[in-house]
């Protein structure tokens, strides 16, 4: 056994077992304490990621195209609202300028480089994404540093954490889930209900159609990679008080935002919504069963979906 | 010959095709028509193993292929040609061939020596003076006209020298001349070959005129067999097809 | 959307682009370094997410350069710093610090690579006997393991065990005085975080025997979000909670530890907080956490460590880092070897520098030695205090004993099977 | 091409006289590599760069690595995202083998490919049937598995430090890999027998039925290939040359790292076949020296290479939009056919 547990230094005291702690993981369920803060916390982890996953599947599901330059967005809105905060000190005033400037990066991203490529391979596609991941990162160090930051919590939220059920929840991430939530209602509605929400549906299903109809496909194109941008820009600005801020901290949101469209299938707004609160779930519960391999256990999670449905959870089946 | 027996297919409660039964003789030369969504190209696409079906046994002498993945079955000698031309866009037609054969003769998979195999030549050689497209060997497929595509599309099947050739709207996409050039073609290539040759085809004066032997499938069903002359007269035909399709279509 | 776009380069641009590449790279290998000059090639981190690390050595390493050129240069020859990015990947260091000493003709090397970069520029000193010096790597078996051991190779890095076992009898007394017997530990899941934290435990029990520890999380390096870890260390429920998250790292724990108002509920000890970049991002730093000193220009409370540690923030606009004090030293003490060996070769500061003790402004006692046996420093200042918002940040720092250090490290060699 | 030259091709090549063509081109293509080879070893003769050994080692690295995704991508038109857990797993697999056990260097070799072809095997055989983008992250997914797996393990993989404390080369057949110059035409030779035996892959009739399944896989199964096979088959033939770069990069840092089965990899060697070019076969060869003079020149004058890079990439997917060799080889045709059309 010993060679093949995922062993740690020989000195390491633990208290549980070595990968697995499965009893802690078990005396949770049977405390509601326990059993609301992990919900919480997998929310509150998934409603951030949901919010970045959105843009991806939505940009994926119109253009066809899979924006790995993504995670930028994420990035240059929680600095946008650093930024604004330290200049104004007004929180709202920050997330709707990491909002709207990412949404505006967002739409010149899209008009002046990636509309060039959507005739050529995917690769290309990718390939201009990825030089952006590049450029973008230097871009902010060059003008914020290559050191992290932080934004600091309002003082509007600097209380005592409420207390549900004996599970702690802090408020500001009860705002955090009401945006999210917020936003993926108000996308859900407007993609459903309103012309232009039809008009971008349209788009996604057949394009040549709807440049027939005379309607302006670059202009589609272009809002909805704002859109996504605009999304991925509140996350970063909702995500901005409580993490650090460094060139690269898009990353890590975007692999995670990968396997969430991927799960819940590329292209499904639904799906990226339970992708996201499945994942979040994963992490808040497996950090408590299996400690050192709670990353893993996302991949492991995503080859199974990925084997017994190519499409993801909610994605069209693929012929 | 080809026995079809009882062929059900269903698309989430949608009956595409339903007890569908018919043998294809030796040799024979047969049209499928039929409305819009009568189902014919899913018959085809059912024979082919694209699709499996519900129910139902088609037989190619005494063998069931029913289930069967595409590749056993054209290994049985089924061969398929398609109605939007199916084709390797950066071979050229030589190419294309030699490696078709190559694959028929389970060569597909050699390693160690260099393509093209001398002894898959021949039938290419032969396929492509059969379908005229010797002077245009060289050519990538993807620089042919619509019609050498088209007929690339069916020497790719034949060149794997089946028992049965299924042709799924061979004259799709054509204008009336080249149309009958192709029928022609398909013709000669039937005389030739002394194969089982089934098409799908829109045009009735084209099916009236070459094929000895009509299939009428309407919703899923057979709604007439027989010669041109008995399908011509079958008041069921022309009330159900005729009037539609004639009405529909100029 | 289809748009067909003919290719807009002519050939005459394509090929001045191709020509001017060649140009640029076959330059080097044109160039033979053989001047009056000493070339040392430094491979470290200047992009990425550790990019501030890498340019605070550099700036250190200039810094003391200028000094050193002022005063003569090594042995009557002026020292030419070159410094490449790795970019963190230990390949790249291991490329880039041979074509070092290979195309540029450097004769000695500053490793200032993280852990695994420092593993693979080993490599490379191992098989081109080049002087180096380590000086960002903490993690112990770089020096402690004798099979790591060649003779050219040395560390400047302040080392895990040393921190460990001043930690721990730190935090044993604290432990003691405020009965604080359940523990939780929150380290980063790689070596640095693995072997660290199992060393501080191992003292801290040694020290107070009756000590449990009940919880452990091991987020990854440069995880974004740590709402689970911290939920997970509530439910808890202990009296006092150890952390090695650094940088970044420790600075989101904080903030997301902060609204769950963690830090009311137990004693934390976190031996990266004392580190200026942490210190000075932070902007609601929780009062009281235990930290080990990094760089404080107040520990130790000499005029010479404050002089250079307002120097380093008059030139550079920024504070210095852990790493800064580590290649500092480094510089310092090749000075001084090549000073007593009047000579700027190698092998024979390498000679002179075993067992040296040289004035530093970062020792424990004003000096560091650079000890024999194994060939990495010792000496250095160790020490835990309490934080505060503001300057000084911490105010108190307790000085580590060195005499019990290097008893109990002899002690833990062996357990180790390194001696 | 017009009718002419349509008519004038074939009658410069008709069947019988393409068999023997076909021999020819194999004849070709040993001389051309003997030649390289000669070239490649005659040059610690001529120079005596170390550097410049070093970075024609790390050429057949990557070179290796770089065509070995061509046959996937390019060939067959399978986009991996996950292609360099085999370079990952050869610099592993030799590293702990010999680290561990021990044996000759071409013991360890053979015991290398043959795991690497076992897990490719397993690996391969859940991904292929996936299409387009789902491949792609299936592999990625797999990747950052195995990358996981190498961090977390770290009582047998030295975790993300690596294997440390150099991978033993003991001389063999009186071949010293300890010796720079040795392990310099060592890793010259299998980099051109690599590459040999992956151009004799591409030229194959297996090579035409990765073609075949490139273009139009619905119509592959439709002649009898058994595409879900051929694709397997191709997938663990390109893992065993990406291993065995893998192994070569091993050699040359003497450890191996887990950076080496990071997703990083993967999308580099798709970054050198997008530069150098997919549709020629020696176009990620090119892609590898243009991105590893890029890289070395670029990190010498600027920590801002992002930026320079990314302007770089950008010139060849928007600007080119094709890899070098495929915009040379291009141009070259059509300049061919213009002036043949005038003549």
């Amino acid at each position: 056994m010993d060679a093949w547990t995922f062993a740690r230094p020989s000195s390491a005291r633990r208290n549980g077992n070595d990968t697995l702690d499965l009893d802690a993981l078990a005396s949770c369920f049977t405390s509601s304490a326990c059993l609301v803060t992990q919900t919480t916390s997998g929310l509150i982890i998934g409603m951030l990621l949901f919010l970045v996953a959105v843009g991806l599947t939505l940009i994926f599901g119109v253009l066809k195209v899979v924006n790995f330059s993504h995670g930028a967005f994420y990035m240059f809105g929680a600095y946008f609202a650093m930024t604004s905060y330290q200049l104004t000190g007004s929180f709202a005033l920050a997330m709707l300028c990491g909002a709207a400037g990412t949404a505006i990066l967002g739409l010149i991203f899209e008009r002046v480089f990636m509309s060039r490529v959507y005739g050529a391979d995917v690769l290309m596609q990718l390939l201009v994404c990825y030089a952006f991941v590049l450029i973008f990162d230097d871009v902010v160090r060059l003008i914020w540093g290559p050191e992290f930051r932080s934004m600091g919590m309002p003082t509007a939220f600097q209380v005592v954490p409420l207390f549900i059920a004996g599970g702690v929840v802090p408020p500001y991430y009860l705002l955090l889930i009401g945006v999210a939530l917020a936003a993926a209602i108000v996308l859900g509605v407007g993609l459903a209900r309103t012309r232009i929400g039809k008009v971008i549906r349209a788009a996604a299903y057949n394009p040549s159609m709807v440049s027939a109809l005379g309607i302006n496909t670059g202009l589609i194109y272009g809002g909805v990679f704002a859109i996504g941008g605009l999304l991925a820009g509140l996350a970063g600005a909702l995500a901005a008080p409580v993490r650090s801020l460094t060139p690269g901290m898009g990353f890590s949101v975007l692999i995670e935002s990968f396997i969430v469209t991927v799960i819940g299938g590329m292209g499904s707004i639904l799906g990226a919504l339970i992708g996201a609160l499945l994942l979040g779930l994963i992490r808040s519960f497996g950090s408590l069963g299996f400690p050192l391999f709670t990353e893993g256990l996302m991949y492991l999670f995503m080859v199974i979906v990925l084997v017994s449905r190519p499409s993801g959870l909610f994605g069209k089946e693929v012929a | 010959m080809l026995d079809i027996r009882g062929l059900s297919k269903s698309f989430g409660g949608v009956k595409a095709i339903h007890d569908v039964t018919f043998d294809f003789p030796d040799g024979s030369l047969t049209a499928v028509i039929g409305p819009n969504g009568a189902g014919k190209s899913t018959f085809f696409n059912l024979i082919t193993g694209a699709l499996t079906p519900d129910a139902g046994e088609i037989l190619l002498n005494g063998v069931d292929l029913a289930g069967r993945s595409p590749p056993e079955i054209v290994r049985q000698g089924i061969g398929r040609a398609f109605q939007v031309a199916s084709i390797f866009r950066s071979l050229t037609v030589q190419e294309t061939l030699l490696a078709a054969v190559g694959a028929d003769q389970r060569r597909g998979g050699v390693l160690h020596r260099r393509f093209p195999l001398a002894e898959t030549r021949d039938r290419a050689e032969y396929v492509m003076e059969l379908l005229g497209l010797a002077n245009k060997r060289h050519r990538t497929a993807a620089m042919l006209s619509h019609g050498d595509q088209k007929l690339l599309d069916i020497a790719l099947a034949l060149v794997l020298d089946p028992k049965v050739l299924l042709l799924d709207e061979p004259t799709a996409g054509m204008g009336p001349e080249e149309r009958w050039r192709m029928i022609d073609k398909v013709r000669e290539l039937w005389d030739r070959q002394k194969i089982t040759v089934v098409f799908i085809e829109h045009d009735m004066d084209i099916v009236f005129k070459i094929a000895p032997l009509i299939v009428v499938l309407c919703y899923g069903r057979i709604l007439a067999t027989g010669t041109p002359d008995e399908i011509r007269n079958n008041g069921v035909v022309i009330d159900a097809y005729l009037g539609t399709e004639h009405g529909a279509a100029p | 959307m289809k748009r067909t776009r003919q290719p807009g380069i002519s050939r005459r641009s394509t090929l001045t682009l191709m020509g001017a590449g060649a140009l640029t790279f076959a330059a080097p290998w044109v160039a033979r370094a053989q001047a009056k000059t000493i070339k040392i090639g430094m491979p470290t981190i200047l992009s990425g997410r550790v990019a501030q690390l890498g340019t605070s050595s550099r700036n250190a390493v200039t810094m003391e350069v200028e000094k050193i050129n002022a005063a003569g240069g090594l042995a009557g020859r002026q020292i030419e710093m070159v410094i490449r990015d790795s970019k963190g990947q230990p390949q790249e260091a291991a490329r880039v610090a041979r074509e070092l000493v290979n195309t540029d003709g450097c004769e000695l090397l500053i490793d200032a690579e993280a852990s695994s970069g420092a593993f693979a520029v080993h490599e490379v000193a191992r098989d081109l006997g080049v002087f180096c010096v380590h000086t960002n790597s903490e993690t112990s078996a770089l020096t402690a393991d004798p099979k790591q051991h060649i003779p050219n190779a040395f560390r400047t890095a302040r080392q895990g065990v040393h921190d460990s076992i001043f930690g721990g009898s730190y935090a044993a007394a604290i432990a003691k005085g405020k009965g604080l017997k359940k523990w939780a530990t929150c380290s980063p899941d790689y070596a640095y975080g693995r072997d660290t934290t199992a060393e501080y435990t191992l003292y801290l029990k040694r020290f107070a025997p009756d000590v449990e520890i009940i919880s452990e999380s091991w987020p990854k390096l440069f995880q974004p979000d740590y709402t689970e870890v911290v939920t997970k260390i509530l439910q808890a429920k202990p009296q006092a909670l150890y952390s090695c998250l650094w940088g970044g790292d420790l600075t989101s724990f904080i903030d997301q530890a902060n609204i769950y108002a963690m830090f009311g509920q137990m004693e934390v000890f976190a031996v990266n907080m004392a580190d200026y970049t942490a210190l000075t991002v932070v902007k609601n730093l929780p009062k009281g956490i235990h930290s080990g000193n990094r760089y404080i220009k107040t520990f130790p409370a000499t005029p010479e460590n404050a002089a250079w540690g307002d120097a380093y923030r008059a030139k550079y606009n920024e504070y210095p880092t852990n790493w800064s004090w580590e290649n500092a030293t480094a510089m310092m003490l090749i000075a001084e070897a090549s000073k007593k060996a009047n000579s700027a070769d190698g092998k024979k500061i390498a000679e002179v520098m075993r067992g040296l003790t040289i004035k530093c402004p970062f020792g424990a006692d004003g000096t560091v030695t650079m000890r024999a046996e194994d060939q990495t420093l010792i000496g250095y200042a160790i020490g835990w205090g309490t934080t505060i918002p503001q300057e000084p940040y911490v105010p108190d720092v307790k000085a580590g004993d060195w005499k019990i250090i290097l008893e109990l490290e002899a002690e833990w060699k062996k357990s180790k099977g390194y001696t | 091409m017009t009718e002419l030259q349509a008519a004038r091709a074939a009658d410069s090549l008709s069947a019988p006289r393409l068999e023997a063509g076909s021999k020819r081109l194999r004849y070709l293509d040993l001389l051309v590599a003997l030649a390289a080879f000669a070239v490649l070893a005659l040059l610690p003769l001529v120079s005596d760069s170390k550097a410049l050994l070093d970075f024609v080692i790390r050429c057949s690295a990557y070179g290796l690595f770089a065509t070995s995704l061509n046959l996937l991508v390019g060939y067959t038109g399978m986009i991996s995202f996950g292609h360099g857990m085999f370079f990952g797993l050869g610099a592993y697999g030799y590293g702990l083998i010999m680290q561990r056990i021990g044996v000759p260097i071409p013991l360890a070799f053979l015991a290398t490919l043959a795991i690497t072809a076992v897990v490719a095997t397993i690996i391969g055989a859940i991904c292929v049937r996936l299409k387009e983008i789902y491949f792609a992250f299936v592999t990625l997914a797999f990747q950052m598995l195995i990358h996981s797996t190498i961090l977390s393990w770290s009582s047998f993989t030295g975790g993300d430090q690596g294997l440390r404390g150099g991978i033993p080369r003991p001389p063999f057949l009186g071949i010293d890999l300890s010796n720079h110059v040795h392990l310099y035409l060592a890793s010259c030779v299998l980099l051109v027998l690599g590459l040999l035996a992956m151009r004799q892959i591409a030229a194959s009739p297996f090579g035409y039925t990765l073609r075949m399944i490139r273009d139009n896989p619905m119509r592959a199964s439709f002649i009898g290939i058994d595409v879900w096979r051929a694709k397997l088959t191709v997938f663990v033939l390109a893992a065993l040359f990406a291993s065995t770069g893998g192994m070569v990069m091993a050699l040359f840092v003497s450890g191996a790292y887990p950076e080496f089965a990071y997703w990083t990899i993967s999308g580099e060697g798709i970054f050198i076949n997008m530069l150098g070019g997919v549709a020629t076969f020696l176009g990620p060869m090119v892609g590898t020296v243009l991105l590893l003079i890029l890289n070395d020149t670029v990190t010498r004058f600027t920590e801002y290479h992002g930026i320079v890079l990314g302007v770089v990439i950008l010139f060849f997917a928007i600007g080119l939009r094709k890899g070098l060799m495929d915009f040379v080889v291009e141009w070259y045709t059509q300049r061919r056919d213009r002036a043949s059309g005038q003549g």
